[in-house]
């Protein structure tokens, strides 16, 4: 297929329709809103799959708990506050170990905040921002092609674990256009989905989806459980992009579209004959902990940089893994502003102690 | 026409809804015994006088009773 | 020998874990019955509430699924459009269903969303201790309500059927008790309704049930049929408010 | 060459479609695009603007900062965007609507009477086409051919007979530059 | 005053209502009703004062914002699946700058899990369960006369700082009886609420409560005032308490009622000839980063053993203080089971390497 | 030389954002007049929801807070119970109000809360770009209906009017509409009796307006007024559906 | 009996609704103007036929105009 | 010394209210106390249980792992704490609803016959004060005129009347275990 020019919402929603999505339960918010009108044009389209504008985020969330219930390919998506309000409902889809994919088009924060783009949703997504012990698999496409293939992998990632995982965005990956293709991810060798609630038709016990644990031991059984899954997780599904690492006096880290402002930073360094390299997660959670740590223990790397659109989120993940070995520094901006090469040329010579 | 009632006994918990709606007026709670749920439970003591109306059996909230006609 | 009466398939084995008289038990019986005559145990999937009758995930015995508190419809709604060709219910007491879950309910009637609802109308939260409900009475004392239900602070209860029968695609909303066999009887016919309309797909199908929590209303459970039949029913009468004829 | 232009105007005067088929005419050619819209409320009767990039390297931040080229279809727009034309850029100014001239004499500047060319090709909607004829004669960032391919492809089937009112436009725009 | 027997959650109730806490917004959920309870009992005794059952937790919170934005002293109380519930109205609150006291009896999660206690919501706490970024001042006593104490000064941070605090309890402190006495904490200096809306009286302009920035310049400005705010703080706020810490060779870190259960654990230890010593941070946010850190700088100390009721949340923040300066280790139980005194003795002598 | 018409002391200098034609503003008049003239100005606190209508927190000269997208009411009941002689209204329009609100709505009727909600119908979501709302017709086309509202699966349109006044605390319920000057005398009459009822303490009280937009309508603004008249009024009749001489 | 209107015009945003609902069909937009916002402002042409009957201002949805009666 | 008490019998039976008596006896005697119940829908019909600690130094963990003593009003409730009671220890066995004996010879056992007793005294529900006579009568935790202060603060008013036969239950245990 050729490459055509594609508004990331809008290939998103066809990247997950492409993956056999045939379910989508939404409520409008901007800027994100490209994702629920474009599956409200294709579901009709689509023998059995239906999209529903839920009442609200809450009630979307649930509707993804129900379908993802009964073995179908589910998604919901929002922005920020929309994701507050469902995280309720994401923490019982984790206890209750249901498959499906949560987009979130991050914005400024917090509260109503504004509608630009930003990535302070980043602790929310990672440590939980719901109840409990849990975590979801958490997707950071920097373009709209990573989006789409991003996106298209999650189905599988999701049913395999039988884990919720979260495509996380800006207001640019949803708003702007890039080439696209679509091409067939490698599918995956998935188990049947046994425990799906699809009537017993009398051929087998009644599956029970659930989170209940009454019994404290059985709840902590399960949470062991469900760690168990992660440290799979973990072991499996660690993504990242190392760019520009030979020899780098600094390195960068920064995920999303935060790593290709951070990109053209790099090239103006390197005009300048300072060596800058970036480690760009790709899978916010798990996190690449191992390649900053081993990043950290090189001779050439002088200091960490970690960017963000936030006041300082994922810079906590990145000091974990250096664990004190190097200087870790952070530069950002917040509430819908983008930061600019130039800040982050200046900002790095300052890490570095001033202009070389 | 003659009747039989059969409790599932150790699931009988006391609540004495059975007995209201007997129209023979036959179940009564046994005071004499306690069953694995510390409860006295009801039971039936003249038995062939129930006209199998069923109406303990779908008056009791935990499914204790079957009725059988004879 | 014939059997009259013996314990439906749509029960598992498990015992109840409600409390000594609690009606709870008899509308789990007669939604499992219902299922059992219909046919549907084996495609039906019911979605249980976070209330008092949260573990009867355990005892129906077709598929279930435990959703969060009051959003059983959202739930519901997930799963019909997932199986639009199963029976799908939800089970809800009247803090998940008129409380946290108002919104869900009244849009899942809004839609005309495919499936039933059995409404356990208790006027109380039984699961939590006895707190306040929408539905508890003027003057009822609860555990937030120790002075009794004030009118001028926190408002009359909720007539949920009513207000449901004002929207066009609830095409079944009726209310019954279970206080006396004749009701239980009426009440299992309604429940029957429902479902046969769910399954032609016309619409949503909702069953308001008068329900008594011994416990919490500091009653004995013979007692507490009673103050359901003198102080429930006048103010939420039974009746068929909504059915398909009159729909269509 | 990497081109990274800004287009803004009221909302209605097409500078996102003109924007999108400047991206669209550098994906034919092989070349890195990526377009990006402003959003928002700030939209409604307010100043719409979108950025586009084209180069032959891979698109690093899809946000212009530094814009080789400007192209503002009203006066709300020149104000804003102005100093955002790196030195020995363009800008290309509708004078039909704008009646100030730039302030900046370290870049090139074009004024293009887009509106009043439209109107005389009986329709003021295609100003915004007039404006990307000029445009693409000025900076060849993308060929004209392969733009009046795209404008053929994207008016194919029903709307076929605007075809050539457009081409008109492109040529008279670029006819302003020459 | 004498001491008396007071149930956790009673405590803290009649503690905020000593406090001039007048109005209370709750949805009831085990195990923190009897927070409910006491307000529903006790406010209408009280002129002016309102008890809301809310509809839901959902609600609770937003009539928590209306009420906290019209200057009075407002609380909420629920435990972890509402808590959830409430992350879109916190994030608003600290977005609208507006004080308010949130109570979060801590049960197992995730999901609907179980009732029993568990500290699984350090995260969502401290890192921001909402979206955007923000911070709550997090309190978390570990008896219940600390949970008085803490509940009454907790109003006057709330007021200082404009911003949310959260008490966080776990079922235990919530359930439990212990003596308590009701002394008057000292009163902070406090400035007048005149952003309040109250009606303007036509002495002022109108006030508006609001966390809507639609230009992100002034968004990201918004957001940095809070960052001072926030920065004021963790300059002023952060309590810890220190014991037995004189020489100890392993050093705990543990809060709440985890922190008890250790102390006996010291003690045991303390007989078979180990030092122990216990970091327990009062403030989880804003966190003792620097006692962890001084303590991690001493020659005696040659390990840290964080112990929670979760699957290892705090003990992230302990390793970013620690900063790799000693190993940090974790135990915990986590879905409603709570560590025993003999498996914390165990865990710290297989850190300290062996039995001694 | 008398003033006719002047703007009223209740409305800011600043001007409103809205579209060409868009009602909204001619509400907001509305509602400021009548608080001026009740001499309530000095003592009202509004709440502005999250739609099109997000700042009239700007336009509105009495303190204002902003809520949570449907929360409005929660909100107004926590301002309301601080200042219990305010007069406290919400603005909230048909996605903040009839979706997301479904409950809050519900709840601060079914309490009685007293305060008064401008209800703001205009069939679509304004400010995100044109989705459809609950109470977008059968057949009407939104961005998130692009073949049109379809009965089967969206259910049909909420009449929230009608699904209020079953509940007896909601002492006073009307809707009205803008569309010419008899009606927007009409409407203020309504808005004015709200408010009236409101500072009597009696419960709460309700105001639905049919409104505009041009903009996602996708027609001008006079066309858009006809397109109310002839569609949304046969749908969502006009008229008082509660009031407090009924309830008494 | 003779009226006076007042257009803030640069508020106008030229949607026509003072238009229709004139009885003595004075108001039209100027559509030789644009105001700062970009729109073609409502205008009165025949100032002494107004009666004052308020409807232009009171349908206007941006409370642009202010009407007298002289 | 410390008391780490735990109690337990169907709901209904008290267990929780002499867990509360005790506690405050010990506030009262200026000892460090704690309470601490079990809560949660196992409540319902099923066993209920409190652990109470009172000791001269400050309550550790309130959670008993190791009882000093115990006392079981039901079978289930013997069933569950009887290994919970540290050796040396001891358990207070309710001997009218629990038939079956200790299997523990580590520990001192009790059989009070409180059910029978309190019947004879003309009211079962006083059973769990025979029990904490005879807890109080065999560990002196607290003193029993401590106890008997509290009691008679406690029923102080309206239920004044059932102080005597409260004391009586009180007297009947603790002559069980002398
Ligand atoms: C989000 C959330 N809020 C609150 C609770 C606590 N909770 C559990 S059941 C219940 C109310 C149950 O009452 P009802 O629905 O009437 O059912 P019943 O027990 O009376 O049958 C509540 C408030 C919860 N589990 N989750
Ligand atoms: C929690 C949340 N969900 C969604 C949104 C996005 N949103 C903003 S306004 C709006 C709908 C507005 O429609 P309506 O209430 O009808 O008001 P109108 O704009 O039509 O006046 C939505 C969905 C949000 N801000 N917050
Ligand atoms: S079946 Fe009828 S007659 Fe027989 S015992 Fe039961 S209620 Fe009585
Ligand atoms: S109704 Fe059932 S549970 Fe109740 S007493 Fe009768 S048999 Fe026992
Ligand atoms: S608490 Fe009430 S509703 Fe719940 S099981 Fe007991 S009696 Fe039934
Ligand atoms: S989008 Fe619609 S509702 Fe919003 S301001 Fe424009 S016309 Fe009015
Ligand atoms: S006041 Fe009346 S007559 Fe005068 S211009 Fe306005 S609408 Fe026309
Ligand atoms: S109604 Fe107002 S805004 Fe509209 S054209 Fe007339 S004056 Fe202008
Ligand atoms: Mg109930
Ligand atoms: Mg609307």
């Amino acid at each position: 297929m050729a490459k055509e020019l594609w508004k990331g919402n809008e290939a998103i929603a066809e990247a997950a329709i492409k993956a056999g999505c045939k379910f989508f339960f939404g409520y409008p918010i901007t800027p994100q809103n490209e994702i629920p009108e474009y599956m409200a044009m294709r579901m009709p389209q689509i023998e059995g799959a239906a999209f529903v504008q839920a009442e609200s985020e809450v009630a979307a969330i649930n509707m993804v708990y129900g379908g993802a219930g009964s073995g179908a390919r589910v998604m919901t998506s929002s922005s920020s506050p929309g994701i507050s309000l469902k995280q309720e409902g994401i923490t019982y889809i984790a206890g209750a170990e249901l498959p499906c994919v949560i987009v979130n088009i991050v914005r400024g924060g917090p509260g109503l905040g504004g509608i630009q783009p930003a990535q302070s949703d980043y602790f929310q997504a990672t440590k939980g921002g719901g109840h409990g012990d849990y975590r979801l698999l958490v997707l950071a496409p920097s373009s709209v092609q990573e989006a789409v293939d991003l996106t298209q992998e999650a189905f599988d990632m999701a049913d395999q674990y039988r884990n919720p995982v979260m495509i996380m965005g800006d207001g640019m990956i949803g708003q702007m256009m890039e080439p696209v293709e679509f091409t067939d991810v490698p599918k995956r060798n998935l188990p049947e989905k046994t425990w799906a609630t699809t009537g017993t038709k009398g051929k087998r016990e009644h599956n029970v989806i659930n989170s209940l644990f009454i019994d404290p031991a059985a709840c902590e059984k399960h949470n062991i459980h469900l760690f168990e899954k992660y440290a799979e997780m973990e072991k499996n599904e660690v993504r990242v992009e190392e760019y520009n690492m030979d020899g780098a006096e600094i390195v960068f880290v920064a995920y999303g579209t935060t790593a290709r402002i951070v990109k053209n930073a790099i090239a103006t360094l390197g005009k300048e004959g300072i060596k800058a390299g970036l480690i760009r997660p790709i899978t916010l959670w798990p996190y690449p902990s191992k390649t900053v740590e081993a990043a950290a223990a090189k001779a050439n790397v002088k200091a960490f940089l970690t960017v963000e659109m936030s006041m300082g989120q994922m810079v906590e993940d990145v000091r974990l893994a250096v664990n004190g070995a190097k200087p870790v520094h952070f530069y950002g901006r917040t509430g819908g502003m983008v930061p600019t090469p130039a800040a982050i040329v200046a900002e790095a010579k300052k890490v570095l102690g001033g202009a070389k | 026409m003659a009747g039989k009632v059969i409790f599932d006994e150790n699931t009988c918990k006391g609540c004495e809804l059975c007995v209201r709606v007997c129209p023979v007026n036959i179940v009564h709670m046994d005071k004499e015994r306690i069953n694995i749920k510390g409860y006295h439970p009801a039971t039936v003591k003249e038995m062939d006088k129930c006209i199998a109306c069923g109406s303990c059996a779908k008056t009791c909230p935990d499914v204790v009773i079957r009725v059988e006609k004879l | 020998m014939a059997v009259v009466f013996q314990k439906t398939k749509g029960l598992t084995d498990k015992q109840f874990h409600y409390c000594p008289g609690c009606t709870h038990g008899i509308i789990h019986r007669l939604v499992a019955e219902v299922l059992e005559e219909l046919g549907l145990l084996d495609d039906a999937i019911g979605v249980a509430p976070v209330g008092c009758a949260v573990f009867c995930y355990d005892y129906f015995s077709c598929d279930m699924q435990e959703a969060a508190h009051g959003r059983a419809p959202a739930v519901a709604t997930g799963i019909k459009r997932v199986n639009p060709k199963s029976a799908v219910f939800t089970y809800q007491g009247d803090g998940d269903l008129a409380s946290i879950g108002a919104a869900e309910i009244v849009h899942a009637s809004m839609r005309g969303e495919k499936f039933t609802t059995i409404f356990v109308n208790n006027a109380i939260y039984g699961m939590t201790g006895g707190q306040m409900a929408p539905t508890t009475l003027v003057g009822q004392k609860a555990t937030t309500a120790p002075y009794g239900r004030n009118e001028d602070l926190a408002g009359m209860p909720l007539r949920v059927s009513e207000m449901l029968a004002t929207i066009p695609k609830a095409v079944f909303v009726e209310r019954v008790s279970v206080h006396d066999i004749p009701n239980i009887n009426k009440a299992k016919k309604a429940i029957k309704k429902a479902f046969e309309i769910q399954m032609k797909g016309l619409g949503f199908t909702f069953v308001e049930i008068l329900s008594t929590c011994p416990t919490n209303w500091g009653k004995t459970p013979l007692e507490s049929l009673k103050w359901l039949q003198e102080n429930m029913i006048p103010y939420f009468p039974l009746g068929n408010f909504r059915n398909v004829e009159e729909v269509k | 060459m990497t081109h990274e232009i800004v287009m803004a105007g009221f909302g209605g005067q097409g500078v996102m479609a003109i924007g999108k088929i400047i991206a669209e005419a550098g994906l034919k050619e092989g070349k890195n695009v990526s377009w990006l819209p402003s959003y928002g409320p700030e939209m409604r009767g307010g100043t719409a603007s979108c950025n586009v990039i084209v180069s032959a390297d891979p698109v690093g931040s899809p946000i212009v900062t530094g814009a080789t080229e400007a192209i503002v279809l009203n006066r709300p727009s020149l104000d804003k965007f102005e100093k955002d034309v790196v030195p020995g850029g363009m800008l290309f100014i509708n004078s039909s609507l704008i009646d100030k001239k730039s302030t900046r004499d370290d870049i090139k500047v074009y004024y293009v009477p887009a509106n009043d060319i439209a109107n005389e090709l009986g329709n003021g909607k295609i100003a915004n086409m007039v404006m990307l004829g000029a445009y693409i004669a000025a900076t060849n960032a993308v060929s004209e051919d392969t733009i009046m391919e795209i404008v053929t492809e994207m008016f194919q089937g029903k709307k076929a007979s605007v075809i050539p009112l457009n081409k008109e436009a492109l040529a008279k725009g670029a006819e302003c530059v020459k």
